[in-house]
């Protein structure tokens, strides 16, 4: 292995690395524009030059693989003359919209040019015009004077999704990055070209004038979007909270985990935020009477929720109440509604299962056709209708239809994607007492005699387990909007109503019990989930590294 | 230097304090004395001159404003009549009081633009005239030259401006000041102004 | 849109020639663009599977480079030079002349594809400046009667 | 007895009068003076009709102001002492004036009428039992507003009270052995005499030393600046803190009152209260000879004339000295009061016994 020299600091590297990759190793930071891990390496850019010593000409340290006794300089004189220049070159055509432009906070040329640049411009010629704000996608805005040319789009779209949409065109200052004619940034991953990209030339239309970045504050969580489990950022504006009309997620980044996601994130998933903030959450716990929703405090919802479970127990026994949990819920919440379910109710048709009927979009990459982010948890910790000896969901409905289900728990599903429409509203109309709790309205809540308000999750601590059996853990951005709690801390309100406390004060104490009680999650502790989550019991990385084949 | 050299001790003549007491009654007595005559002989009209105070009679007389005092904000325009305002939040970021709210509207028509405000308010109740918000400006669309001091009003909205009466605001007037070109007053004539007429 | 057969033969001998297929794009766009007169879109997208590229990398190249073209061509191709040494001789005036005789101003062609008018930068015979280039031939030492004369001979 | 019952109330109705609208006037003399002393003009807006009075309206605005204002008491406040906390601190500053003499002996119709309210045998005495019921009212009120500030400024209020009582009293010894007497109207007539025929035999020149000590320990007591550390509004606002309208109005009533008292007993004890230097109950009689007859109700007259102007002068020495001075530290008030004026005015006493006995 060579052993090579970089500001004095001596490492032992791989054969092949490079240097740009060897300095990360010991926490030199060499700036850089084109290269990126996850991508090819272009070396077009020309900022990361270093003096390498015996070497005659400064080199680009993202290209130059180490050699034995090499001794490379990142910082001095001469190099960060030559990052002056390099700067001074890419400013030339840039034109100064820092004020109007989204990248301004996030802006590597920006941040370069403060560290490294400050110089006065040489240039009084007028610079080219290109084109601004050109749609080039659903979602990308593309700003061609913003452009330095680094190519990290060109290639993601050549390597990772290999759509090949985009390509540089034409020579000299007038060199451009297009979509090739007649086509479009259209990909199920085109949002990551503007998480790669160093500049504003590609920004987000979803995002674009919201709000600046400095404001965000990010907060790391797991997308809920599909079972993949992608490891994301929350940017939530705690700040000015009055941009954007009070819409609290301002957008959702991914954030590195190599045995997942890697840089990556799909569209769907990035842009699947809006539920988190739209007019159709449940704010506070709501009953229905003759047709009208009318509001209650949490007091009151739990002491008739409670009174009403208690006497269809009592009157009709166990088996005519109907449980459909949802693997939109954390472990946490699952766990909690077992032990609330089964041990203190003492029922036994628990079920989470809603097969959608339209089967979702999946791909060999990160999307998968299984939308909800802990299936894979919630059938581990046994709360199929198969682990239960209960009903399934559509016995139940079927059940209901017959009148021998007097009351059913409804978490979080819209019936309507498994079942047909009519079908679930006979269905529901004919029981008792329909509770459903949820963050968002939908047919299936306007269905029942309850909404209790359930936290998003943005605004709630949790794991989730993903596909391959990773517990992944999402983080509290913003509170709970009105009213809502987590699920857990419902049904533990709700047991403890009934007759039996369960000792929960925050969503660690109910994964530690989880973790003593359920077998696949045995030695499992909330501590030691850590930022890239850990392995369920009897589960190996390599199921999950063949998921990520595409990406090596 | 020892620092007890600081301190000299007392003498017994200052230690009483009656001393130091009587030559500052001394003192505001005279000023006292001094005024109340003057007062009286003004009223009397037996003199013109020399005023028993310094007290300027605001409302009535105005004192000069400097061009560079900070009073209410304005927005500029453009030729065109639209705001300057490209809605980049710097004097909202750089705001230590907060006070400035602004949501940014999209302009696709002219990409030269792009981007403007859809609603630029400030909190007058807030604002703490500091002037960072003008310093930070990259295009110059906000000033603080209109010359407006009296700002007050019965209610917390009313004291938040919006950007349609920002940019309806002119900059002082010239009736305000009168200077030479190396600052000196040139006449005093605005202490005799009386606005209230 | 294919190549003829005689085309497709020549284009497999040029493929051939390089390790790596991509690395015949320039030749085998020059050919093409005998074959087609210039390059299309669906020219581009032929190319890209002859070569097993996508067809965006051979429009990177297309636009890369003046010599190929992307846009029909006619029957004449004037490129005349613009360079320094022209310049100091007068070219300017040359230019002026010819783009008028055609009646096209630069980089365009006339509706009937006869002509094509492009000014260019040096073509490397500053010995004969002013000069340009009439499809594959030079004339140097241009003048406006010469220019009538070369006018004449191509119509 | 019904006669009588009647000139009590006349003299009662003088004396109120005289005091309420002294402590009225104060408010504006506090500002006017303050702006003269300052090179200021003052409060001069109020106006009725246009007229503005140089500012004289302005104390009838506040009047107006503080009893229209809402009277706020806060919810954990001691009901019942909330409110009447300021009603005791303004009653006993009232009460202190029943004995101060403001003029001799006025006959109207053959009848001699005491130009005093209560002529009592015990008058300095019952001075400072009145005095010292005052800091009730203020560390009342301070505790009943439930709130720490108020209670931290009742508490300075009364340790500073009790403090400058011992004080208060210690100081004028010295005088009352000269005077012999505690009857404040005796003490007046004691100090119409004259020192070897010329000198009038007033207070402040027996008693030079229980002069300026009386008069500090007087400011001290009345709780004005530089003595102010109940207050100090600058830091804790002080004990009327939570006090809102007529209720604050009462206590800042209570301090001008209060200062008048000071100036009146001051002048009372050591500035001849209502004598006029020569003037005896029948006219002028100089000390080279000469004599000026005068009718009983002009010597009246003119007594009570000299005693306001008295009273006048103490109280713009106190508003120059209130508005020259800067606070005392607590600490400071507290070594003043106990390790100066207190032995100062004890040696005072010996001496004076000593120089009165040498002189029998």
């Amino acid at each position: 292995m060579p052993k090579i020299t970089i500001d004095s600091t001596e490492i032992e590297v791989e054969k092949g690395t490079t240097v740009i990759q060897a300095a990360e190793q010991i926490g030199i930071d060499i700036p850089r524009y084109c290269y990126h891990p996850g991508l090819s390496i272009v070396g077009v850019c020309r900022i990361c030059l270093v003096e390498i010593e015996r070497m005659p000409k400064l080199q680009v340290a993202c290209y130059t693989p180490v050699a034995d006794g090499m001794v490379v300089h990142t910082n001095n004189e001469k190099v960060q003359q030559a990052r002056r220049a390099v700067l001074e070159f890419l400013l030339i055509n840039h034109p100064l919209d820092c004020p109007v432009c989204d990248q301004a906070g996030e802006c590597w040329l920006q941040n370069f040019y403060m560290q490294h640049g400050l110089y006065d411009s040489k240039m009084v010629e007028d610079k080219v015009k290109k084109q601004k704000a050109l749609p080039i996608g659903p979602n990308v805005m593309l700003d061609s004077e913003r452009c330095i040319l680094c190519t990290r789009c060109v290639r993601f779209c050549d390597e990772i999704t290999e759509t090949h949409e985009l390509g540089i065109f034409n020579r000299g200052d007038h060199t451009e990055l297009l979509p090739y004619p007649g086509q479009e940034l259209d990909n199920k991953y085109s949002g990551n070209t503007i998480d790669i990209c160093p500049v504003g030339a590609l920004t987000d239309k979803d995002f674009r004038f919201r709000t600046r970045v400095w404001y965000l504050t990010e907060t790391p969580s797991v997308c809920p979007g599909c079972s993949t489990g992608c490891n994301i950022n929350v940017h939530h504006n705690d700040h000015r909270p009055y941009k954007a009309g009070g819409i609290r997620v301002s957008r959702l980044k991914p954030r590195y985990n190599p045995d997942v996601n890697q840089w990556w994130m799909c569209d769907e998933g990035r842009y699947g935020f809006t539920q988190v903030d739209a007019d159709s959450r449940i704010v506070a716990p709501q009953k229905k009477t003759r047709g009208d929703w009318q509001l209650l405090s949490w007091q009151d919802a739990i002491d008739e929720i409670a009174t009403k479970i208690k006497g269809i127990l009592k009157k009709h026994g166990a088996d005519a109440f109907g449980v459909i949990l949802s693997p939109q819920m954390t472990n946490e919440g699952l766990f909690a509604a077992k032990r609330f379910f089964q041990e203190t109710l003492e029922v036994e048709n628990i079920d989470f299962e809603v097969v959608a009927r339209e089967k979702g979009y999946a791909d060999d990459f990160l999307m998968k056709a299984d939308k909800n982010p802990n299936s894979e948890g919630a059938k581990k910790i046994g709360l199929s209708a198969v682990d239960n000896s209960g009903l399934e969901v559509a016995q139940m409905l079927a059940d209901a239809k017959d009148n021998r289900l007097k009351a059913l728990y409804i978490c979080h599903h819209n019936l309507e994607k498994g079942f047909k429409k009519e079908e679930v509203k006979e269905a529901l109309s004919k029981v008792d007492l329909v509770i459903f709790q949820g963050t968002n309205q939908n047919s299936t809540s306007n269905l029942a005699n309850y909404c209790l308000p359930s936290a998003s999750f943005v605004e709630k601590d949790g794991t989730f387990t993903n596909f391959a059996g990773r517990v992944q853990e999402i983080h509290k951005a913003v509170e709970p909007l009105g009213e809502s709690k987590p699920d857990w801390t419902i049904f533990r309100n709700l047991s403890k109503r009934l007759g039996k406390s369960m000792p929960y004060f925050e969503a660690g104490d109910v994964f530690n019990a989880l973790a003593e009680e359920v077998d696949a999650f045995k030695g499992l502790s909330y501590e030691k989930i850590g930022e890239h989550g850990v392995l369920l019991n009897g589960h190996r990385a390599s199921t999950e590294k063949e998921m990520g084949a595409l990406v090596a | 230097m020892n620092i007890h050299d600081k301190y000299k001790p007392l003498t017994f003549w200052e230690k009483l304090y009656l001393p130091a007491i009587i030559s500052g009654l001394w003192l505001t007595s005279m000023h006292f004395f001094r005024n109340l005559t003057l007062h009286i002989l003004r009223a009397l009209r037996l003199r013109k001159t020399a005023d028993g105070a310094v007290t300027i009679q605001y409302p009535e007389f105005l004192r000069p404003l400097f061009p560079r005092l900070r009073t209410m904000h304005r927005l500029t325009k453009r030729d065109d009549g639209t705001p300057r305002c490209v809605a980049c939040m710097m004097c909202e970021t750089v705001c230590p009081a907060k006070c400035i709210y602004i949501i940014a509207d999209e302009k696709l028509e002219n990409p030269e633009i792009e981007k403007m405000p859809e609603s630029f308010d400030i909190d007058l109740g807030l604002c703490i005239f500091c002037g960072y918000c003008v310093e930070a400006c990259p295009v110059d669309a906000i000033r603080m030259d209109t010359g407006i001091l009296e700002i007050s009003n019965l209610t917390r909205k009313g004291m938040v401006l919006d950007m349609e009466t920002m940019l309806n605001l002119e900059p002082m007037q010239d009736r305000y000041v009168k200077y030479t070109k190396e600052g000196e007053i040139v006449s005093q004539e605005y202490l005799k102004q009386d606005l209230s007429k | 849109m294919e190549f003829c057969k005689a085309a497709k033969t020549e284009c497999d001998k040029i493929i051939a020639k390089y390790p790596e297929k991509r690395a015949a794009m320039l030749p085998v766009l020059y050919l093409a663009e005998k074959e087609f007169g210039h390059i299309s879109p669906e020219v581009e997208k032929y190319v890209g599977k002859l070569l097993d590229v996508p067809p965006v990398k051979v429009h990177e190249v297309m636009t890369f480079y003046t010599l190929i073209a992307a846009k029909p061509r006619g029957k004449y191709h004037f490129q005349i030079c613009r360079g320094l040494s022209c310049d100091l001789k007068g070219c300017v005036k040359i230019i002026d002349y010819l783009s008028e005789k055609l009646g096209l101003s630069s980089d365009e062609t006339s509706d009937d594809l006869m002509y094509t008018f492009t000014p260019v930068e040096c073509l490397a015979a500053c010995e004969t400046a002013p000069m340009m280039q009439l499809n594959e031939d030079y004339y140097g030492n241009l003048t406006k009667e010469k220019i009538d004369d070369i006018l004449k001979e191509n119509s | 007895m019904v006669e009588g019952i009647g000139i009590v109330l006349l003299k009662l109705a003088f004396v109120l009068l005289f005091v309420l609208n002294f402590g009225g006037l104060l408010t504006w003399v506090e500002r006017k003076q303050s702006a003269l002393m300052q090179d200021r003009i003052g409060a001069n807006r109020a106006s009725i009709f246009g007229i503005r009075l140089i500012g004289l309206f302005h104390t009838i605005a506040d009047a107006v102001k503080m009893f229209t204002k809402e009277s706020f008491r806060p919810v954990a406040a001691e009901k019942f002492l909330f409110t009447i906390g300021p009603g005791i601190s303004v009653f006993f500053a009232l009460v202190g004036f029943a004995v101060i003499p403001f003029g001799d002996v006025l006959i109207i119709g053959g009848k001699e009428i005491n130009l005093q309210l209560a002529p009592l045998n015990i008058g300095v005495l019952y001075l400072f039992a009145v005095a010292g019921m005052a800091v009730y009212g203020v560390v009342l009120g301070a505790w009943a507003s439930k709130n720490n500030f108020a209670l931290l400024g009742g508490l300075r209020a009364s340790a500073q009270m009790i403090s400058y009582e011992v004080a208060l009293g210690v100081t004028i010894i010295g005088s009352l052995m000269i005077y012999q007497t505690v009857e404040l109207q005796e003490i007046v007539r004691w100090q119409g005499g004259t020192l070897w025929g010329w000198l009038p035999k007033w207070g402040v020149l027996m008693q030079p030393v229980g002069f300026i000590l009386f008069l500090t320990v007087g400011i001290a007591q009345s709780k004005r600046v530089p003595f102010d550390a109940p207050e100090g509004e600058s830091e804790i606002i002080g004990y009327f803190l939570e006090y809102s309208g007529m209720g604050f109005g009462m206590y800042m009533l209570t301090d001008f009152v209060e200062t008048v008292m000071i100036s009146a007993i001051t002048v009372t004890l050591f500035l001849g209260g209502w004598q006029v230097p020569y003037l005896m109950a029948d006219g002028f009689h100089f000390p080279w000879g000469a004599t000026w007859q005068l009718e009983n109700w002009a010597v009246a007259l003119l007594q009570v004339g000299s005693f306001t102007l008295k009273v006048m002068f103490f109280l713009w020495l106190q508003m120059t000295i209130r508005w020259t001075l800067p606070r005392f530290r607590y600490d400071q008030i507290m070594r003043l009061g106990w390790k100066y004026i207190l032995p100062i005015s004890l040696v005072n006493i010996l001496i004076t016994g000593l120089i009165i006995t040498l002189l029998k």
